[in-house]
């Protein structure tokens, strides 16, 4: 099989029905669609272990958030490759910001376990089934996720700054 | 192109480190001392800790910690105009800047439909090259250092410093480049650079050949780092190595064959692979690499097309100062531009290229705003350590600070 | 390993003869103080607010360097020229104060890049001084701006 | 013992330790000077003329440094360390001879401190106790890196001794006697060691680097793996005498390769030279402080392999050493052993 | 800039000829030359910089010229504390503990936008310049420096190294001004 | 002289290994154990026996104390382990019975000794040089030396054979 966007796309549907892959579309060439939590994993599961596709590498994970998106407003991204097949695709799933709770994925891939304890320590997302879901980046004593957009960027003790030319 | 796993080896490295597994478990209820690595250790070359767990000269077990020079890269690209986030990539591995540049730029003219034109792709590739040796030789060089060699880092050292004059010659810094921009570089090479260039062509084999002499057949060094730190193919591509890293298992994975960017599929190349994965084949690729990039640079130095080196994109790349000074239109454009309110389109781009570690990726999610909405940055040093653990688990304390320093994290990269 | 390796004496030996023979070898040191190593033309060193061909200085003070300036590290406030101050500032705007905090600076050239006037300059020539204390480095106009030709510095 | 000679002991023994103690300031300056040169670079050059009061810069500096004992230190170990470790390095030079007689008037004075006929062996038993220092000094900063040098010298010192024991004993073979002088004496003009004990020189020089922690042996201070081995908590005069005691077992250790293998004080031609004078007295005069040169250009040469090598190789791995020591060193140096009884047989056999 | 700033000023003056009431002898200019021309780092090279100090360390520019090519990764054995990089806030502690750790005399130089003042990373995990958390003797600006420019500072710390009195390491000024950063 | 240098070296030892026996410490204990044999070290020196000087520092102290301080390295001797041994009533009584049988043995040993004095006419000072004592041994205590040579052998092999011994793994 030829591993075009749309077959591959097709396939899945078939596995995991039409309402548990949403939202397909092609940005840049690589195959995105979102899933929801639910099936995430056993999605990878499958990709990984299908002989025609050996979706078998973890590029990345991202978190983001979209504070406008009520009831969504956070999102993890996860890149995966098929170096067999040079066949790159990425998954999206939204959670509820209140609800930040995400199986983990570091039974398939262990790369995924400094990467979840990444986003857990950027954005707060809680992934149950992971060893060892502590900050990895940031002082354990922090006390909020920085990266969502609601928190400033800058120290808040730098006195040298003059903001007022700088446009932002 | 396929990736064909070589499995030769993997087997009997499983059996190896079942056995070395089940010896661990044997003296687990042992006294052991605890070492801490780090963060400043002389070895960790950047900072981050490891808390080893050691059985007299044996490393039982490590916890690594890291974060120690968080810098926040993806939070401060959020508040940021693309251009402005070009300095922040040369932070991120800083033995090879221009590669992060051109990486990031590449990612932003994706987003924005920018083609390149020859010229500049090839000026590109030239500097991403040297950005790969001199990061191939910082990284082999203190495998020497910390294995007690010292001087055949002062040798390579000096090529380096020849490689920045070229860098100052074309951007005007030496490490931290911010080399090139949106749509192109900044300026073209000029005829100093050129012959810089055609100088270190000329120049840089022999001081190569001179280091490989000095290090890859000597006894003591194959002693220390045959079978160190090995890690097999189905782990790395399990922990996600790309890059040398991955290379060195057998993995012939790299970015630039597989989804050609800046004119790659022009270049004859090979990919260097290991077998092993060990210290020693890392060693081997990172040298053969060096030789590839050498390879790669002379033919895009010769057949340097002519042409512009940027690209006609007058809304994203900044107009000639002349033109500023003089016509009205251009001085409005430079405005925009620099005030950061270019129309960047809606969506999202990942792009990736074979940065001196492994597959640089950038992730970039543009809202149409100023600045990116999410800019990730998918970092292969961050990926390595975290096998680390795994990879000096058994050996000893000698054997863990070589396999770090040819896994070559750099900081700057991990936390990001 | 071939014999001669697992030996380890013949690779040591060849090891012992490279050292050598750089130990006979023309050094590559540069003496820092007395010689200085050539730097290329377009070196981003130390700023420099440009004067024009007449002495009056360019910058007009519209903050592109500032704004461009990724380490927020130029602030600058701006004043109506008068009557009379032609000859020092070339148009009707200019930087009353301009400064650059050379701590934060980090030398990116998007400040020259950003001028519209060609007011601001990298210097090849001149790079920061290492210094004692953190306020000699804020850099105000005194210490920015191109000195006259014609008479002494300021 | 006459008065003059006691008193000539006296001077001779101040003048050898403070000829130590120039060498081995001076080398670090040369260590640094050739470390330079094989790098391309310059090397210190800034504390006087060329750098020479580099040392003396270093020693001041250390002087005046904060003596600094940890709190968890034990504090009396910690300040003997450094202490034995220097007296040690020290002793060691008293049973080498650099240089044949000189007659002044009709008396002859003996360039050797003291000529115990057990020389070897005194070297070998100072030698010995060097690691005390070490191991102490490392054991009382309590600290893990220190601890871990301290166990690596140790256990080092005590591998290579053996190997370096046995490669000499073919050498007293040959010579019949564990007096250094009595060596020295049977190597004249070019009827060096060398020649009949290439391998056993090549164990004793491996182990000669072993003993001195020098690369590719420094394990016990390796910067990389360490930070500073078992002077990690060291600073000021303590530290400096560490790293003096280094150069001392350097300077000593090459004295003793000199006089065991390469002739000592002898040259070739010494004898034609002797004769060339008419006066017996003169000529032998003049031979012994050629002699005297000859065995400093010997010693300074090895000084110097030491900094050349140690510049070019990288070291070993701790498990590697010992078996390079225990698998390889101590089997060879008793092959030689044989190889050197068989040939002293066939020699007599032939001969008688 | 703060009040702690203003203090540091005050004590970290040159002023060994005629600081706290004692003049300079002829036998403590000795120790003073001794000292500029011995000065052993301890490169805490934490990012960027770092790699210019390995530039530095090399042949082109040759630190050992200055008699400072011996690293003592070891704070005991140091005399400068270069820190070369950011600092985050998690880092904070461990340059004040290394600090603490040195012998004195010790000289700290921060090198780079980073060390000095934070640079570009004007971030919530960025320590904004070292001089938070431990007094710093010199700064070297640029990011990175040029080897030129971290020769620069090793040069100022040798200035300040020849004119320092033996004593001003007992002096109260100094004891108030390592007091101000809740040292010892 | 050398009198007065043997009562000084004679005392040095015995204090040093009273203080062997005293130190809390077991690292102050070894180092005093060294101290002790450079002092009896010394005495063959006045004795002119040099090469049994030698091959005692090298041997005992050179080798084997090395060794023991490197095991005591080993050990925590942060915690004061024989305070609990002290407390013991038991080994109170142990200790008390054990100084007092050995006490009884060199009395017993010493009673009958009549200091010797050597012969001046027969008396080779130089016996106890290398070369005398090298001719000693191989020729008139020629098979000891041989059996305690093959003693040694069989030792070393032993040590080497519990050395390599693991767990669960039959040599024998």
């Amino acid at each position: 099989m030829e591993l075009t966007n749309e077959n591959v796309l097709g396939k899945l549907i078939a596995q995991f029905g039409e309402e548990n892959i949403v939202d397909a579309y092609n940005p840049d060439g690589i195959m995105t669609f979102t899933t929801n939590r639910e099936n995430i994993i056993a999605l990878i599961q499958y990709l990984y272990d299908d002989k025609d596709l050996q979706v078998q590498f973890l590029t990345t994970m991202a978190g983001i958030h979209f504070p406008d998106h009520k009831g969504r407003e956070l999102c993890m991204m996860y890149q995966l490759h098929s170096l067999r097949h040079n066949f790159r695709l990425r998954i999206k799933v939204f959670v509820p910001a209140e609800d930040p709770v995400l199986p983990t994925l570091t039974n398939i891939y262990a790369t995924a376990n400094w990467m979840e304890r990444e986003a857990y320590d950027f954005y707060g997302f809680i992934f149950t089934g992971h060893p060892n879901l502590i900050r990895i980046l940031n002082i354990e004593e922090m006390e909020y996720h920085p990266m969502l957009k609601q928190y400033p960027l800058e120290d808040q003790t730098r006195e040298d700054k003059i903001d007022t030319y700088f446009g932002r | 192109m396929a990736t064909d796993n070589k499995t030769a080896d993997t087997d009997q490295l499983q059996e190896f480190r079942d056995n070395r597994d089940l010896k661990l478990q044997d003296k687990k209820n042992e006294n052991l001392t605890t070492l801490n690595l780090g963060p400043t250790h002389p070895a960790t070359h950047g900072i981050f800790q490891n808390i080893l767990q050691m059985d007299g000269e044996v490393i039982m077990d490590a916890v690594p910690t890291i974060g120690y020079i968080h810098r926040a890269f993806e939070k401060i690209a959020e508040r940021r105009p693309f251009y402005q986030i070009t300095p922040l990539t040369d932070r991120m591995n800083y033995c090879s800047s221009p590669i992060n540049n051109m990486g990031y730029h590449m990612t932003v003219e994706k987003l924005l439909g920018i083609e390149i034109p020859k010229r500049a792709q090839y000026i590109r590739v030239i500097m991403m090259e040297l950005a790969r040796i001199s990061d191939h030789l910082i990284c082999n060089s203190i495998l020497g250092v910390d294995s007690g060699a010292f001087t055949g880092f002062l040798y390579v050292m000096q090529e380096r410093e020849h490689i920045y004059d070229i860098y100052e010659e074309v951007c005007g810094a030496r490490l931290t480049t911010n080399m090139g921009r949106i749509g192109g570089m900044e300026r073209d090479l000029s005829p100093k650079a050129l012959h810089l260039i055609g100088e270190f062509l000329k120049r840089f084999p022999k001081v190569w050949a001179e280091f490989e002499k000095m290090l890859t057949r000597n006894r003591i060094f194959i002693d220390r780092t045959v079978g160190v730190g090995a890690i097999s193919a189905e782990r790395a591509l399990n922990y996600g190595f790309t890059g040398p890293n991955l290379r060195a298992t057998g993995v012939d994975y790299d970015v630039r064959v597989m989804n050609p960017y800046s004119s790659y599929q022009d270049f004859e190349f090979e990919i260097p692979v290991g077998e092993k994965g060990d210290t020693y084949d890392r060693f081997l690729v990172r040298n053969e690499e060096v030789w590839q990039s050498l390879k790669i640079i002379e033919q895009a130095y010769k057949n340097l097309p002519e042409g512009s080196y940027h690209a006609d994109a007058p809304h994203y790349y900044l107009p000639p100062k002349q033109e500023v000074y003089t016509s009205m239109e251009a001085l409005i454009y430079h405005f925009k531009i620099v005030m950061g309110e270019i129309d960047a389109p809606k969506g999202e781009v990942y792009h990736s290229v074979e940065g001196g570690n492994g597959e640089l990726g950038f992730y970039l999610i543009s809202d149409g705003g100023r600045t990116p909405y999410r800019l990730h940055f998918r970092r292969p040093c961050f990926i390595y350590y975290q096998a680390y653990t795994e990879m000096i688990k058994g050996g000893q304390l000698a054997d863990a600070i070589l396999t770090l320093s040819s896994l070559n994290v750099i900081a700057g990269e991990l936390d990001a | 390993m071939t014999l001669a390796e697992r030996m380890y004496l013949p690779a040591i030996a060849q090891g012992l003869g490279i050292t050598i023979k750089h130990f006979f070898k023309k050094k590559a040191t540069i003496n820092y103080p007395e010689e200085t190593r050539q730097r290329s033309d377009i070196w981003r060193g130390l700023h420099v607010l440009k004067r024009d061909e007449n002495g009056a200085e360019r910058c007009t003070a519209c903050g592109l360097c500032a704004v461009a300036c990724p380490a927020e590290a130029i602030t600058m406030t701006a004043g109506e020229r008068k009557k009379g101050e032609e000859h020092l500032y070339r148009e009707e705007k200019y930087a009353v104060t301009y400064e650059v905090n050379m701590l934060r600076c980090i030398f990116c050239g998007l400040c020259e890049e950003a001028c519209p006037k060609a007011a601001i300059f990298l210097q090849d020539d001149k790079i920061a001084p290492a210094r004692y204390e953190r306020d000699e480095f804020i850099y105000g106009k005194d210490r920015l701006v191109e000195p006259l030709k014609t008479t002494e510095t300021k | 013992m006459d008065s003059v000679l006691l008193i000539y002991k006296g001077i001779y023994i101040l003048a050898i330790f403070g000829i130590s103690l120039l060498i081995a300031t001076y080398s670090t300056y040369f260590e640094r000077k050739i470390a330079a040169f094989i790098q391309d670079r310059v090397g210190p050059n800034r504390a006087g003329p060329m750098g020479l009061l580099q040392p003396l810069a270093d020693a001041g500096k250390l002087f005046f440094k904060e003596e600094f004992i940890p709190a968890k230190a034990n504090k009396t170990l910690f300040i003997l360390g450094p202490g034995i470790a220097m007296l040690v390095a020290a002793m060691s030079s008293a049973v080498i001879p650099f240089g044949d007689t000189l007659i002044i008037g009709e008396t002859s004075f003996d360039l050797i401190a003291i000529d115990v006929n057990i020389g070897i062996l005194y070297i070998f038993g100072v030698v010995s106790l060097g690691v005390y220092g070490l191991m102490i000094g490392g054991w009382a900063s309590n600290n893990k890196f220190s601890l871990l040098g301290a166990i690596r010298a140790a256990s080092q010192n005590i591998s290579y001794e053996l190997a370096m024991g046995l490669s000499l004993i073919a050498v007293l073979m040959l010579s019949g006697s564990l007096s250094l002088k009595v060596i020295a004496e049977q190597q004249a003009g070019f009827n060096w060691n060398i020649w009949y004990q290439p391998l056993g020189f090549l164990i004793f020089l491996i182990c000669a680097f072993a003993e001195t922690n020098r690369t590719p042996f420094d394990l016990p201070e390796s910067e990389a793996e360490l930070i500073g081995g078992y002077h990690t908590e060291y600073s000021s005069m303590k530290l400096g005498m560490y790293l003096f005691a280094e150069y001392i077992n350097i300077f000593v250790v090459s004295a003793v390769m000199a006089t065991l293998y390469f002739g000592a004080y002898n040259f070739p031609f010494m004898e034609n030279l002797r004769n060339a004078f008419d006066d017996p007295v003169l000529g032998n005069n003049v031979v012994t402080i050629i002699g005297v040169a000859v065995m400093f250009a010997k010693i300074f040469a090895f000084i110097f392999f030491f900094m050349w090598v140690r510049w070019t190789l990288p070291r070993f791995r701790y498990d590697q050493l010992m078996k390079l020591g225990w698998n390889i060193l101590i089997p060879l140096s008793i092959l030689n052993i044989l190889l050197t009884g068989g040939g002293i047989l066939l020699y007599e056999y032939f001969t008688k | 800039m703060s009040d702690t700033n203003k203090d540091i000023n005050m004590a970290e003056a040159p002023e060994g000829y005629s600081g706290a009431g004692f003049f300079a002898t002829s036998f403590e200019k000795v120790i003073g030359l001794a000292r500029a021309n011995s000065l052993w780092p301890l490169p805490f090279a934490t990012s960027c910089c770092g790699i210019e100090f390995m530039a530095t360390m090399g042949s082109t520019y040759d630190i050992s010229r200055f008699g400072s090519e011996r690293p003592s990764f070891s704070p005991r054995q140091a005399d400068i504390l270069l820190v070369m990089g950011t600092i985050a806030k998690k880092m904070g502690p461990v340059v004040k503990q290394v600090y603490e750790q040195m012998a004195e005399p010790k000289w700290v130089v921060a090198v780079g936008a980073c060390a000095t003042s934070g640079g570009i990373f004007d971030t919530y995990s960025v320590l904004q310049g070292i001089d938070r958390v431990v007094p710093v003797d010199v700064y070297v600006p640029g990011c990175p420096p040029r080897p030129e420019q971290i020769l620069d500072g090793l040069m100022r710390v040798q200035d300040l190294a020849k004119n320092e009195s033996l004593r001003r390491r007992h002096s109260p000024e100094y004891q108030a001004l390592l007091a101000s950063y809740n040292i010892k | 002289m050398t009198e007065s240098l043997f009562f000084f070296f004679a005392s040095l030892t015995l204090l040093c290994a009273v203080m062997v026996v005293v130190s809390k410490n077991p690292v102050y204990s070894v180092i005093f154990l060294i101290l002790t044999f450079f002092s009896i070290s010394a005495h063959y020196i006045l004795l002119n026996a040099q090469f049994l000087a030698a091959v005692n520092i090298i041997v005992y102290a050179g080798a084997i104390m090395v060794l023991f301080l490197f095991v005591l390295m080993f050990i925590n001797t942060g915690k004061n382990v024989e305070s609990t041994l002290k407390k013991n009533v038991l080994a109170k009584i142990a200790g008390t019975v054990a100084g007092g049988l050995l006490f009884t043995i060199v009395v017993a040993a010493l009673k009958d000794v009549t200091l010797g004095h050597p012969d001046p006419a027969t008396f080779n000072s130089q016996v106890g040089m290398v070369e005398n004592l090298g001719k000693v041994l191989f020729t008139k205590y020629m098979l000891p030396f041989q059996l305690v040579a093959v003693l040694f052998l069989v030792s070393m092999v032993g040590a080497v054979m519990i050395g390599k011994r693991e767990a669960g793994e039959q040599n024998f």
